[in-house]
Parts: C-alpha cells; structure tokens; sequence
C-alpha cells in the first residue's frame, strides 16, 4: 500500500506547485504582454483574407503546426490499423519476440 | 534556405505514398523510405557545410516576421543531430527490409512519420511547433511499440503511451504557462523576454517542461518504460527509438534550458544529479538482466545519465563532452541493437541463455556485437572511448568524485557488455540453426562499424565537432540569427 | 487568480486518475480529463474581460483589434484536441487487445500475467 | 439496432453532413472551419457506421480503401501547406472582396483539405473499433 502514499505526496507537491505557478499568472482578463496576439487581430483581415482570426492562424500563419498535426492524425489511424488488423495473428508470431 | 529542413517533407511523403503504392502491390512498399532516407541524408549533407562555415541559418515558414510565423533555425548542433538521424533512419530501414514481412506497409508508413517527427524537433524554433512534433515522434512510436500484438508487446505499448501522454501533457502546460507570462511561443524571442519577467511562474513552467522531457528522454526518476517499451518492439523499432527518439528528447532539454533559459546553476546542478543518478541505476539495472533487450534498455539508460552528468557540469568542456557523447551514443546503440536484432531474428526467445542453443551466429554479428559493447564502455581506439575521456577530464575539473563515479560505471558497462557478448556469442559453436543474413542486414552493420572505428582511431574528428556543437548553444548567437 | 484554479483541478484529477486507477479505460479517460484541464487553462489565458470573439463582424480593425479575445491560444486548442483524439484512439485499439490477451483491464494483474 | 435507431440515422444523416460541409466551407468567415467541419462531417458517417454495423454500410467501405483515402488526403494537405509555403496567396487575395465565400484566398481551400484529412482519420478510426 505504501505506493499509495508516495503517490499522494507527490499528487500533493504537484498541486502546491501549480498553485503556485497560477497565482503569479498575470490577472485573468488583463492583456497585457499581447503584442502577438494584437497583431493576429489587427492584420489577420488583410494578410490572409479570413475574417476568422483563429481559422487564419492555424491554416495560415501556424500552417506548419496544422501539418505537423495531421501527420499525428494520420499516425493514429495507421496506429489504429497495425493493432486492430483483421487477420488477427494471435500469440504466436514468426518474426521476433 | 535549409534544405536539411525539407528531409522532413521527405519523410512525410514517403509515409503517405507507402500507404498509397500498398493499395496496388506490397512488393514495392520497403523501397519508397529507403529512398527517401538516402534523399533525406544528402539533403542534410548539403546543408552542413553551410552551416559550418557561415554559422547558424533562420528559415521563416511562409515569409512571416520571427515570432510571428514559425521559424525554422538550423545550426551547428541541429545539422550535425540531423545528419546521424538520417543515416541511421537509411540504416535502420534497410534493416528491416527483410525483417518485418507482414503489414510492412504500416509499418514503413509508421517508422518515417517517426523519423519525421524527430527532424521537425530538431529544426523547430518555436516552442508549441517542439511540442507538436514530439506528439508525432510518440504516437508513431505507441503504434510501432505495440506491432507484435503478443503479451509483452501490448503491455509495453500501453504502459509508453499513458507514460508519454502524461509526458506530452506536462509540456504543453508549460508552454502554456510560459505563453500566459511572455506571450510569445518563439524560442528566441521567450529568451528575450523571460529575464524581465520577475516571480515563479517561468521557473515553474521550466520545471514542467524539464519533467516532461525527462520523462520522454527516460532519466532516472522515469526510466519505467524504456525496458518495457524496447522489449516488446521489434529491433530495428528499439534500435530507431533508442538510437534517435532519445536523443531528440535530450536535445529538446537542452535547447530549452540553454536557449529559453540561458542555462541558470540551480538547474544544472539538477542535471547533473539526475545524470549521476540514472548513470548508476542504468548501469546496474542493465547488470542484473538475463534478457538481452531490457539489458540494453538499461544501458541506453545509463549512458543518457553520461550525457546529462556531463552536460550539468556547466563547464565548456563538459557541455563539449556531453554533446559529442549524444553523437557517439546513437550510432553505438544502434550497431548493439541491431547486431541484437539479427541473433533474434531466428531465436525464440530474448533471454541470453535460451539464444545461445538456438543460434549459431555468424561472425560479422559477432564482431558488431564485441565493437559495440567495447566502444560503450570507452575502451581506447574507439568512438566511445573519445567521449567519455572527455567526460573524464571534464569531470575531474569540477569534483573528482564524479570522475570515480564515472570510471566505476564504465567498469560495469564493460562488465555487463561481455556478460552478454559470452553468454550469446561464445557458449555455442555447435547447437542451433545457421541463421543466413541477407545483404540488407549486412550492409547496416558494416556501416556502424566503420563509424565506430573511424571517429575512435581519428578522435581529432569527434573533438572538432563538439566544439562546433557547443559554439550554438550560446544564447546572443541563436537570438541574433532568429531575429534577425 | 482564482479563474484558473478550475482548469488546475481538472489537470490534478487526471494526474490522481492515470496515477491511482488500476482499470485501463479510467487511466485513459483520466488523461482525456488532464488534457481537457490544459485545454481550460489555454483558453482562459487568452481571455480578455468583455472580450468578443475573434472573427471580424461589421466592425473597422481598429476596435476589433480592441475588443477581440486572443486567437492564438484557441488555435493551440484546437490542434491539441486532435491530438487528444488521435491519442485516445490508440489507447482505445490497444486496450481492446490487451483485454483479449490478459482477459482483464487490471493494470497490475497485467503487470504480473506478462511472463 | 432496431428499427427506429435505423430510420432516425437514416433521417438524420444528410442534415447532418449538410451542416458539417457549411462549417468547413465557411470556415474563414463563420466560426468553425476545418477542423470543428470535418468533425462534424465524421459524425454524421459514424451515426450510419453504428446504426448499421452488420447491415449494408459494410460493403460501402472497404478496410483498406478507407486507409488509402486517407493517404491521398494527406498527400493532397502536405502538398497544399507546402505550396502555401511560397506567397501564391497574396495574387489570388487581390482579386477578391473579402467576408464573401469565394474570398479568404487560400484559407478555404485549405479548410476544406484539412476538413477532409480528418474527416477519413475519425471515420476510419470508428470504423476499425466498431468492425472489432
């Protein structure tokens, strides 16, 4: 059982941690520290034609994101296929333990 | 323009077009990666010396302003990381041309996307791009783990995807966390702004990031999965993430903490302990093991906690040290793993006694096998050896104790190395099937050892590099390059 | 402050989920909690107090740009939650396998059947 | 499935795909877009796939067809944000009025793209676990 209390501990320490972290967070509706975010919002229009600011960034200005994120959608629907293939080989395997 | 950078858009072709040709035929699946990693290795071989000579190169994804769009930085340390992951990534593929037989399709599909998401870190300049590309890295890898569906396997696999997601989670709150203080994801530009931003919340954010990597790069306090998860893939998968999907975790670490974070001493000293710790625990661990892939996990374990030790000793040759030990460690792990993979090919089980009735190897599996644990445990003459002397002198500037520490786990890789080399290698001359190994796995092991013997006998080669390396981890550089 | 102490308590209840349940589909589901949590937390950081949403409605830039919620945390979010999904898929097909292997979702009895 | 799950699916199914196209094509100017699109475009499949899981759906797709669409959308997306790569867009922005369909230059057709990469990814991924 003693794992059990370690864990706690731990679940404790890492809760105090992130108490900690969001009280030094900046004030929930401040905006300060945007000059990035403003600048999305104020050129989004005009660099990429969307009016939706979000849709602009994620297809336009962060592309290479979206890329890279629908590559691990793809890894997941072949991860999906070697683990469920339809003739399921069983145990017994010939290749390599 | 990087052209190493576009080895990732070449991976990631060639994993979809797999999954395209394997509609027709299967017979021509294994040839698109291999092509693709040899186009992904001249790529890289193009850009080194650019970056060599010139100095670090900032590519902006579509012509964006730095921490507007996603940068793309390559430097000295970058282009030397990439160009070994792609010659391992050629090698390995080549390994298993005749290895894997069903479902190759996937299973090639699978490996490049990997290869793919290691590149994407090493290129990456933008924290939450990192991010992203380690999501591709692991979900490849949770797919690749649990390939065999046989007991161990599945279990490996699930205990690394709870194990990594927690990981990947832990880093996105980080990012998260530092967005919220500096309100810019560029690497170069948080590096900027974190020194004016006073209170807890970057050291806390760092610290998140760091257990999220450490957990990825599997240091002491979470090396659970690294024995689980190399044991239940097939080789050339516990070879490629070994060999490569490690060292991107470490890289990631040490890009945060010198670029984001500029290097502060408490969080060296943490490295360094962490590095002590799991050098040891690796070293013994790896000991006690009767099976010849765990027994290999260990190790990669320990010698990560080299890498770390040397690198938390904050001193320019320790970071030298640390840095061409990443190199010297990936193509010595892999040669072990993939000599491992060809006595397993045939034998039934991975247990070190068991193979030595049911295997009659061949002596160029032999000989790989005997140069890779001698060059891991630094024996003169090889690449290893380079390395750790450096690791040596480094440590013993800073506190001698450490250099004992290091010595005595040298002796216990060296002790555990030829345990195995005895056990599987020497006790059987007679018993067993003759295992006939085809030209695609020859070729792989003939090029390892060349690589370990050449940077052995010619350390001036390994010693230039690191001082290259360590030259782009100084932060007014990488800023000055990134934004211009 | 205190607004972001929900999104942290829904990450610690996935850390408690995936660290002390034994069954498999709970471990999964604590992370799809834990990253949900994050998501909260992403959003929250880009709030703005009376802030609209960041598409342009007959409104000139200037005070769009004033009012308007910070888009690039939603478009972290949104990328995550794919990879959310693309990870609890593959849990999902493995554990399928698993329960047909080991016959049980137990993690520690499947820890001691692996042989 | 009895019966009525099977008509209410049936019914539902065109409104359902009607509204995830719209959100997908809209993206740039309405909310949603891609992503939220293409989710919503893969539900209305995985309400047939599960209301009909022994009966005609089947034979529709295929197992390995379903993969390969998949490859041929991430190869059409891989080369999109790549093209993207190079500043195309900014000819094709000049010749449109923008907050009109036809305008966000290259953000729609990219929309689409991405929402029908994950369009095959959920339907493949539902299909596979409801086969099983």
């Amino acid at each position: 059982m003693e794992t059990r209390y370690v864990g706690l501990v731990s679940l404790v320490i890492v809760a105090a941690f992130m108490m900690l972290a969001v009280a030094g967070l900046p004030g929930f509706g401040s905006f300060q520290q945007k000059e990035i975010a403003t600048y999305y919002l104020e050129n989004s229009l005009e660099d990429t034609g969307s009016a939706n600011a979000v849709n602009s960034i994620v297809w336009d200005y962060r592309g290479y994101d979206t890329l890279g994120e629908e590559t691990v959608l793809f890894c997941a629907a072949l991860g999906v296929f070697t683990i469920i293939r339809r003739r399921f080989s069983g145990p017994h395997h010939k290749d390599d333990l | 323009m990087i052209y190493g950078f576009y080895a990732v858009g070449v991976f990631l072709a060639s994993a979809f077009l797999t999954g395209l040709v394997s509609i027709k035929s299967d017979k021509y699946v294994p040839h698109i990666p291999i092509a693709a990693s040899l186009v992904a290795v001249l790529l890289t071989a193009i850009t080194l010396p650019r970056v060599f000579f010139w100095g670090a190169v900032r590519m902006q994804m579509e012509e964006w302003v730095a921490p507007i769009g996603i940068s793309i930085v390559a430097d000295t340390l970058s282009v030397t990381l990439a160009l070994i992951t792609t010659i391992i990534a050629f090698l390995v593929l080549l390994f298993s041309y005749r290895y894997i037989s069903r479902n190759s399709a996937k299973y090639y599909s699978l490996l490049s996307l990997m290869f793919a998401g290691v590149l994407g870190i090493l290129y990456t300049g933008d924290i939450f791009n990192m991010f992203v590309f380690f999501e591709v890295l692991s979900v490849s890898s949770y797919g690749l783990v649990a390939f065999y569906r046989n007991r161990v396997s599945l279990e490996a696999g699930i205990k690394y995807l709870i194990m990594g997601s927690v990981a990947t989670s832990m880093l996105l709150l980080g990012v998260a966390m530092l967005y919220g203080v500096a309100g810019t994801v560029n690497m170069a530009d948080l590096a900027l702004k974190l020194p004016s931003i006073g209170g807890i919340v970057p050291a806390v954010a760092l610290a998140l990031i760091m257990a999220g990597i450490a957990l990825k790069a599997g240091i002491f306090p979470f090396h659970a999965w690294i024995a689980d998860a190399y044991e239940g893939a097939p080789s050339p998968v516990s070879a490629a993430l070994s060999g490569i999907g490690i060292k991107a975790g470490v890289y990631a670490m040490l890009r945060v903490v010198f670029i984001v974070f500029n290097a502060p001493a408490v969080v060296l000293d943490i490295l360094l302990v962490f590095g002590v710790a799991s050098m040891l625990i690796g070293a013994l661990l790896a000991l006690g093991q009767d099976n010849l892939k765990r027994m290999l996990a260990y190790s990669s374990v320990s010698q990560i906690g080299y890498i770390f030790m040397a690198i938390g000793l904050g001193t320019a040759l320790g970071t030298a040290a640390g840095l061409l030990h990443i190199v010297n460690h990936m193509i010595i792990k892999s040669l072990l793993f993939l000599s491992a993979g060809t006595v397993l090919w045939k034998a039934k089980s991975t247990n070190m006694k068991e193979i030595a009735n049911t295997v009659r190897t061949t002596p160029l599996m032999t000989y790989s096998f005997l140069f890779g644990v001698l060059a891991l445990a630094g024996i003169p003459l090889f690449n290893g050896f380079v390395s750790k002397w450096l690791i040596y002198v480094a440590s013993f500037e800073k506190m001698p104790l450490l250099t004992v520490i290091a010595l005595v786990t040298s002796a216990i890789t060296l002790a555990y190395g030829l345990k195995a080399f005895y056990a599987v290698f020497l006790s059987n001359e007679k018993a067993g099937t003759k295992v006939v190994m085809p030209l695609s796995m020859k070729i792989p092991l003939v090029v390892l050892i060349v690589l370990v013997i050449v940077l052995g006998v010619v350390p001036q080669i390994g010693i230039w590099l690191a001082e290259m390396m360590s030259g782009s981890l100084d932060l007014s550089l990488y800023t000055g390059v990134v934004l211009g | 402050m205190i607004e972001y102490l929900i999104a942290m308590l829904a990450v610690l209840l996935g850390i408690y989920a995936v660290a002390f349940k034994d069954n498999l589909i709970k471990k999964v589901m604590g992370l799809s909690i834990m990253s949900n949590g994050i998501h909260l937390f992403l959003i929250s950081i880009g709030y703005r107090t009376g802030g609209t949403i960041p598409i342009l409605k007959d409104m000139d830039i200037a005070s769009f740009a004033q009012l308007a919620v910070d888009p690039l945390p939603q478009a972290f979010v949104l990328t995550s939650i794919v990879i959310n999904l693309s990870i609890t898929a593959v849990a999902l097909s493995i554990i399928i396998l698993v329960y047909r292997q080991f016959g049980t979702l137990d993690a520690s009895k499947i820890r001691e059947l692996r042989g | 499935m009895d019966l009525i799950i099977k008509t209410i699916s049936r019914v539902l199914f065109p409104f359902v795909l009607l509204m995830g196209i719209y959100v997908a094509i809209y993206g740039h100017i309405s909310p949603g877009g891609g992503f939220s699109g293409g989710a919503i475009i893969a539900t209305s499949f995985a309400l047939l796939v599960i209301a009909y899981t022994e009966g005609d759906v089947e034979h529709r797709f295929t197992k390995e067809e379903l993969v390969d669409i998949k490859a041929v959308s991430g190869l059409i997306l891989v080369i999109l944000i790549i093209s993207m790569g190079f500043a195309w867009r900014l000819e094709l922005l000049k010749t449109q009025t923008p907050l009109v369909l036809w305008s966000g230059g290259f953000t729609p057709i990219l929309n689409v793209a991405g929402a029908l990469m994950v369009i095959t990814a959920i339907v493949t991924i539902i299909y596979a676990l409801v086969k099983e």
